[in-house]
């Protein structure tokens, strides 16, 4: 493998979240790499990731890249793991939908959106981290006001917000 | 019906009516509002015979169904004969919406989630080190300098660190001095450089010294991994390396 | 790859601490497999790593099993972890240190301590998250007011700022 590559490599498995392509070439300056060359590297690494068909991936996570498992490996690993992770319920799972899709959001219009109080997902959302308030409305009562995290990217596995469907795909099937 | 479906299973009124609108096959760009409603006011009935507590929203869209009920037996047109709008359109826009974001959530839950389809590396990643090779050097800044500055403070004793120390001795004297020590020696430690007299006057007066050598990179100081000894060499020797 | 080998590899990935022989036999125990194909396939795995040279590789350790870095990658995975000195600019650092010990603080007085204008290495302190705004001040112009923030002190391995050595430490004597 040549050098460059070796090292993003390396980088990339020591670093503790994901590493973006900025950030490579700001270590690597030296080298004199620039973000063109990363990326290729970076492209080739995926691939070969990918046909080596070993235990884990490189993927591109939350604007950066990151070492993870292969998913058809989760039964054993998690057998490994001690305790399950939490789940999200449902109302949870709603919440974080309707703030993802429609932030920066306030209380209320979930509390719209849903049909339903709101206050208890999004508490649990906001300790979970995967849910931030980004400031407060400036109309009457000052509300606050919702988006998502960079971990929220993170445990979803999505590279940016606009690798979510649009709503319009999930609207149009009455089913 | 069936009953057996708690509530807790529905997210809530509009879930409820989904589900509804679902199990009777029905057309949600036509609700047939006397069925829905009745449907939906027997479905309360029987979870508050099951003493289950209704959140108030039940209700309110309970209220809600049976107004449009009575607007759709009014006569369909105006005495100006324009069309009234379909007193269900809004309902239908609402849960078609909640539907939408319903659906969105189930997609993300498909998603391979962190920490359960996906796991990243556990543990703290560890570096394995060169073999008997020399220490790896990386190049500090002001704050190390700072740091270290502050523990050797630290290590004199409590009287000594009180006292306040003005003597003027130069600090030219004290960069000349160490700028001579250094071309003797290749590299010298911020220890080596105050071993002589560890006292406050002095430790002051290196640390400030050294500060304006780096200032004018006369010097640069290296410290021995991220929590190692810190190294100080000559600017230029440096760059013959 | 091999189906074990591949769940072994995710599995060592994935542990918090070097894995043993017995814990993965433990793990697969489903899938019937015995120490010495266990051994065998780690046997194959450190090999193939080996000759991938690659990022890391697969390391006995403590009588289990570690991906470690290449430690010819040292140097750049230090310059990672560490952050800083090496990314930093002089100006970048002397504003930060400015205003370390000046907070609050507004431009105009970073300025005419560093005798240039600060506006750039501010720009730059303020993205990668060193200083924020705290406000603005009440005068003409309504300057913006900076401090520095909590990921400050975890660059620098600060407790907080008191750790900082005072200014008047320096001062009183280098006049």
């Amino acid at each position: 493998m040549n050098e460059n590559k070796a090292i993003i490599e390396g980088l990339i498995f020591a670093a503790e979240s994901p590493l973006t392509v900025e950030r490579i070439v700001e270590i690597l300056r030296e080298r004199e790499i620039d973000r063109r060359e990363v990326a290729m590297c970076l492209q080739e690494l995926t691939a070969a990731h990918e046909e080596r068909q070993g235990g884990f991936l490189l993927r591109e996570i939350a604007g950066g890249y990151q070492f993870r498992t292969r998913p058809e490996l989760a039964v054993w690993i998690a057998r490994m793991k001690a305790g399950r992770p939490a789940a999200f319920t449902a109302a949870a799972l709603e919440t974080l939908a309707i703030v993802a899709y429609r932030q920066p959001v306030v209380k209320a219009e979930v509390d719209r959106l849903r049909g339903v109080d709101a206050g208890r997902p999004l508490r649990t959302l906001l300790e979970r981290g995967l849910i931030r308030i980004l400031g407060r409305k400036d109309v009457p009562g000052k509300p606050m006001i919702y988006g998502t995290t960079r971990k929220f990217l993170e445990v979803f596995g999505l590279k940016d917000l606009a690798e979510l469907p649009t709503l319009g795909e999930f609207k149009d099937l009455a089913e | 019906m069936d009953y057996e479906v708690k509530l807790d299973v529905f997210e809530g009124p509009l879930d409820l009516l989904l589900h509804l609108i679902k199990k009777n096959e029905l057309d949600i760009y036509d609700i047939p509002i006397a069925l829905i409603t009745r449907q939906y006011l027997e479905y309360l009935e029987a979870l508050k015979a099951l003493n289950l507590d209704l959140a108030g929203e039940y209700l309110v869209l309970a209220a809600t169904l049976v107004h449009i009920k009575s607007k759709m037996l009014l006569p369909e047109t105006t005495d100006e004969g324009e069309e009234e709008p379909d007193p269900r359109r809004e309902l239908v826009e609402q849960l078609l919406e909640y539907q939408a974001f319903k659906k969105a959530s189930q997609s993300l839950q498909t998603r391979e989630l962190l920490d359960r389809d996906v796991f990243a590396r556990g543990g703290a990643a560890v570096t394995e080190a060169l073999p008997q090779a020399t220490p790896q050097r990386v190049e500090v800044g002001l704050f190390e300098l700072v740091d270290a500055f502050r523990q050797a403070l630290g290590r004199l004793s409590p009287p000594e660190r009180i006292e306040i120390d003005l003597d003027r001795t130069s600090l030219a004297d004290r960069i000349n001095a160490i700028m001579e020590r250094l071309r003797r020696h290749r590299s010298l430690t911020f220890a080596e450089l105050i071993e002589e007299r560890p006292e406050r006057r002095l430790i002051v007066h290196t640390f400030i010294a050294l500060l304006e050598l780096v200032r004018q990179r006369l010097i640069r100081i290296f410290q021995e991994g991220s929590f190692g000894t810190i190294r100080v060499f000559l600017a230029v020797e440096e760059e013959h390396e």
